[in-house]
């Protein structure tokens, strides 16, 4: 496969762009890429089946997991390949099944790919590429935020050798329109937390399982929370050994990394704007002109600009191949610190503006709602306090903290 | 509480706290926030019967204060009122009573019986919708015989919809006036905003040529010594609340801390933690420092009350963002849902920054208090 | 002596002020009340003279150690004696032997009476009233600061019973006109860090002591360091029992937070200036018009009235007896996380003008010598993480520091 | 070192750290700061030797860069000049040079030669002593005849004192204007002063009535593209000497983090410690990438290379503060001597982050880039 020429390159580039011609809708390029996270709550059931369908029709074509083994229903060819249709498609309408569909794809296939048994991976592979299921990740608890390791959902083995689930899961994006959550649950609670974790593949229509939105504090609704009751999970549905749970997160977890949201951080293409927000709101104020408000514009606009060359710092070095791997905690903590400042100088350019508003006034609320979203990055995907852990002591080199938990069997830990 | 209080005032406060508890407890603040319940009219009578709307009401109105201190007392409530997010902005009420008791004419006074009541409520309509907090803000005045007719907007009244009675602040012939106008005063309407504050509602007061006698004028045209006492009262009282409000996000999230586990030890044991809420307990303490230090001298009438009054604005206003942010951090994911009450507070305090003047404004104050 | 009438003690003030009227000068109001910290390092050798000598005159007069025992030289009368004389001699020039001269009757003084022998006493305190002696703590090491227990200095015991100090302090104020060190050393390595101290009271004219100002960032030299080769003390000028030193500091604490300077948070008494160090700055400049300025020189003021206010409130609860002793912390802290900020706020309202002047120019270095000196509450007398440890732990009551270092063996401890 | 740089700009960086630390340690500089040691001339025809003033010369001139990308080279040299606090201002030559290279007359690229071999050194005179950095700042022109008059004072000008000519920018009718001084002018006249930085000296620039050739004007009259350039150059080799220096301040606190112990651990084992060095490191990172993008866009003339060396001048000056300040707290009483080197670092970067414009004149100017 690797001996692949230039001219076989060739090949299969014209061989896409006459398919997708022939099989696709052109793009209308005003239409956002993909729904972002904050719309997923907006994918209604038609939606999701329009959109498997167009996953499925691609499936068929043969473009989907075009660098995954085709005995798993892939189609075993090189990463150059996959540029080539990622390359030709752009130009057209392709299935975007919101965050819960990358999630699929990127997290949860790739996983099981690495760890699923065979007979799993022949099942579930296909219709994950097909679009017929789509997958979230069950990790974070309500009991385990920071601490990814102390999950208390548990699956206790039935004589029969299968699994019952009991428990929550929460901060799910898309669970209400997926089709199977990779659970990770304690299956022993009396060895050191990292060692009695197990993952399985749970149907989410199974009985016992309840999805809830949860509402945020902004009012919609991007997450799910999950309740298990004596689910019944077959143990074929196992992803990895029993107890090996661990393992497989700490897979799933670089996967997570690689496969962030490619649309989060544009690279800069030019001309920007002077953080058309605030200067937005400082004209519908009257204070463009007023040198303390001019003030407040530029710092955004610098953290806008410091932002952004610091994401381009970090992927240059990243490039380069040599660099720490954990300089990313630079960029999530450059959001994490400063979206906050950000978001509470709209509050200082607004005063009255930024707190009250006519309700038919649609970019009347940007103020406030900036505001209440301010810290989404200090804490998902791993709070501030965690990069300060990581950065100090996988960058700086400083002493870990001394650990209570590791040693410990998970039973006797205090947890919530 | 704040310190220094008399047996008096701390059975006052009890007694508010009690009362609070037991009638309008935070389960019910949201509910009414969602709409999911009406701020029952009763409410506002039982405070009354409390005594919180008669404090700046002289006694043969029906008023009076425990200690004889109106405005530490006032203080007080507010404090509780702000711990619990009450609904029903009552301090453009008091504002109003005092304006009333200082400066009201004989028909004037007649109303403030009802105000110490609550049978009757009024609001203070002070700043311009750009969020200018000078009398002038955002309403013209010309004079018309011996009345005058108002015309413009005034922003960010609070509870507006309660109030049958609006103490509209401006300028007469560049001098600063108190206008008394009904809530059904020809060509006055109320404009509901949508907001941040689920707590408190908030509406522009809009003046369509509004013809007003010459008996709907409160103390002295040009008697720049009410209104300033006026916003020094409402900026220290709304300041009080926002104390109250702080000091109860604090608790909250210093119990989560306490409590919440994460690497087999509570989250409070470890020592970013600590220090985090080391210094946001220092916000809350400095916070209450700078309000008791304003109340008082506000309540004493000191030389210097009106730049500890912005001063206490301008340091609370900034403390209650650090302090909100802060909470909201240490909570993590569970103070991002809807169901937690910390998004009331911070909502609550984001708002309270504003209203009365914002940090911004009540700093070029001071500047131009000392003559800069 | 509580026995004492209204009557007695205004006829003792009578006598205080026909003494007083007899032997001081009046007092010239616009004189600084002391010479500050910052002028220690101007004490010259004929001042300190003059200061003892007036020192003696009061000391003769029966006016020192108004409250101490007669037996060792005080006058063995109440706290309102010591109050009158206080208020009386306010209109009078009395000696002044700086912060040495404070450290010697506020903290040393006693810190002795409380656990020196009655010959040691008898010896010394009557000579520490009289201005013969004046006396420094000997506490800080350049490898123990924060960590106070730390201390390296040994003193060993030769065979006729004496000791042999090595080792060296810091941060000493007033350490070269001094006579006296009351110095912690450690008697015993072997034993953990609190249980192996022991105080000495050094003649600071020992052979073996060397005695040099420490150059401050700011030019200025307030500190001196000190260092003890093979000084010989005698047992006889021990303070408390061999390794017993952590109890005599905890007291000499005490006293050393009783005793604070009292002119550092004068109650605000009427009329205040907008930050007048800042206005001049900002009128020298010609920016007091602009609202940026104008911003930050509201802020400086806001800062300025906020400690004061804090200070009083946490004095006010002080007062009511049912405090929590601790609450200083927040009046320390709020200095050292303020001070900082202030400091800068000057740098940004000069710009150009704050980092260089016409040398003529006496007042045009404030800013920069502000900014040097800003961090000072910061770190000296307990930096800002160590009142947050104490403000989390001690008024929080969150979970101390798991401590390392508490019972092992100091010479099995890291330090410096 | 900044990132992306190529093999030959590797060697040509390593090679003025060797020369720094062999030839003008921070030992030396110190001494020099403190006046017990003059700096000597050799230095400048040393590093004249070794490429630094030459960046911005063309070849025939005895110039050149080793990369071709002299704003990146410059950059490089900067970043080592910070991290060990090299004397002798050179940002000014290299402007100097620049500003002849792309605008002299035959006479003025004369001295070309001289500038890039270190044998005479210029002074950019651009702000005035109350911290404006327009060209009109501080200085008034009128015309005589075919020349001009130039009065007026220029301030913090950057070692003045090593300078044999000044680049002077003025105000000519209301169009910006450079014109190129000899240090021996008449009616030009240099007053030294006292300031805070101990490793620059700066002084004034009082100009008396001093009557100018046209022949003195570098460029066009008006010709707004060369200051800009100039000021954009300026403002990236200032930000890259305080990344140097920012960068080694870092390393020194991590480094005393370390190895310094408190109750029985190094004190970089502390989480409080540690999360404060990760956030001064996080200040070091976003410092280094602004000014990587800044020396990039202006290099490569970038639409966009005003605004970001704008954005860096202000950013990394503020990060300056926050880091000086960061490092003397966790270094402690030790960092208050003046026998550690820390202050040299504090006093130096306060002062750089003024030099060529302090970060609220760099955010004003970001908003009018923007046609605010």
């Amino acid at each position: 496969m690797s001996g692949q020429t230039a001219d076989d390159l060739e090949a299969y580039r014209r061989e896409v762009r006459a398919w997708l011609a022939a099989n696709l809708d052109p793009r209308d390029d005003d239409a956002p890429a993909r729904l972002r996270g904050g719309d997923a709550a907006n994918l209604s059931p038609e939606r999701v089946a329009q959109q498997r369908d167009l996953q499925r029709r691609v499936h068929e074509g043969g473009y989907t997991g075009i660098t995954w083994p085709a005995e798993f229903g892939g189609q075993g060819l090189t990463p150059a390949h996959e540029e080539i249709f990622a390359q030709e498609s752009r130009g057209y309408v392709v299935a975007d099944l919101g965050i819960a569909g990358l999630t699929t794809t990127r997290v949860c296939g790739p996983t099981i790919l690495a760890h699923g048994t065979d007979e799993f991976r022949r099942t579930h592979i296909p219709r994950m590429l097909s679009g017929e299921e789509i997958w979230v990740q069950l990790f974070s608890e309500p009991g385990a935020g920071s601490d990814l390791a102390g999950v208390s959902t548990r699956a206790t083995r039935t004589d029969a050798g299968d699994w019952v689930l009991n428990g929550s899961k929460v901060w799910t994006s898309g669970a209400y329109y997926a089709d199977y959550g990779l659970c990770l649950a304690r299956t022993d609670p009396t060895v050191p937390k990292h060692r009695g974790l197990t993952w399985f593949g749970v149907p989410l229509t199974s009985d016992g399982v309840t999805i809830r939105p949860i509402r945020e504090i902004n009012g919609s609704s991007e997450f799910c929370e999950e309740f298990f009751d004596d689910v019944v999970v077959s143990d074929a549905n196992r992803i990895g050994a029993v107890g090996d749970g661990w393992t497989v997160a700490r897979t799933m977890m670089v996967f997570e990394r690689l496969g962030g949201d490619p649309d989060e951080s544009p690279r800069h293409s030019g001309a920007r704007e002077l953080a058309p927000d605030l200067v937005a709101l400082a004209r519908r104020v009257g204070r463009q002109d007023d040198p303390v408000t001019r003030q407040l514009i530029a710092r955004a606009h610098v953290i806008d600009l410091v932002k952004e060359q610091l994401d381009a710092y970090v992927a240059a070095q990243a490039e380069s191949g040599t660099a720490n791997p954990n300089l990313g905690s630079y960029s999530k903590l450059a959001a994490g610190t400063l979206n906050p400042v950000r978001a509470s100088i709209g509050l200082e350019i607004a005063a009255a503006a930024g707190v009250a508003w006519h309700p038919e006034d649609t970019e009347a609320s940007t103020t406030a709602l900036n505001y209440l979203n301010g810290r989404i990055l200090a804490i998902a995907g791993g709070t501030n306090e965690m990069q300060r852990n990581g950065i100090s002591e996988r960058i700086l080199g400083l002493p870990r903290e001394p650990a209570h938990d590791l040693d410990r069997p998970f039973n006797e830990l205090r947890h919530n | 509480m704040l310190p220094g209080v008399t047996a008096d005032q701390k059975l006052f406060a009890e007694t508010a706290e009690r009362f609070i508890r037991s009638t309008c407890p935070v389960s019910t603040v949201r509910r009414v926030a969602q709409r999911e319940e009406e701020l029952d009219g009763g409410y506002f009578t039982e405070i009354g019967e409390l005594g919180w709307l008669a404090l700046f009401v002289p006694e043969e109105h029906g008023g009076g204060s425990p200690s004889g201190q109106p405005v530490l007392d006032a203080g007080l409530i507010a404090e509780q009122r702000g711990r619990y997010l009450q609904p029903g902005g009552i301090v453009g009420s008091n504002v109003a009573a005092l304006a009333i008791t200082l400066g009201g004419t004989g028909e004037q006074r007649a109303l403030l019986d009802d105000l110490a009541g609550g049978k009757a409520l009024a609001a203070w309509a002070l700043g311009d919708p750009a969020g200018g907090w000078e009398a002038s803000a955002g309403v013209a005045v010309r004079r018309d015989g011996t009345g005058f007719v108002l015309s413009g907007t005034k922003g960010l009244v609070q509870d507006a919809h309660l109030a049958g009675w609006f103490l509209v602040s401006a300028a007469v012939d560049g001098r600063p006036a108190l206008f008394l106008l009904p809530a059904d005063a020809p060509g006055l309407s109320i404009e509901p905003l949508a907001g941040l504050d689920l707590t408190h509602r908030y509406a522009e007061l809009v003046l369509r040529d509004v013809a007003v006698p010459a008996s709907a004028v409160v103390g002295q045209i040009g008697g720049d010594d009410l209104g300033e006492r006026l916003l020094q009262v409402a900026a220290v009282l709304t300041v009080a609340e926002m104390v109250g409000a702080i000091g109860e996000l604090f608790a909250m999230t210093l119990e989560h801390a306490r409590n919440r586990a994460a690497f087999g030890r509570v989250i409070g044991s470890f020592q970013a933690v600590k220090h985090q809420l080391a210094d946001l307990s220092l916000a809350v303490e400095c916070s209450r420092a700078i309000a008791t230090g304003a109340l008082t001298a506000v309540q004493e009438q000191t030389p210097d009350a009106a730049e500890l009054a912005s001063a206490a604005k301008a340091f609370v206003g900034d403390a209650a963002i650090d302090v909100s942010q802060g909470c909201l951090q240490l909570h993590g994911g569970i103070g991002y849902t809807w169901e937690h009450d910390l998004h009331l507070y911070l909502r609550r305090l984001a708002t309270d920054r504003v209203v009365f003047g914002d940090p911004a404004w009540h700093r070029e104050r001071i500047c131009r208090l000392h003559g800069l």
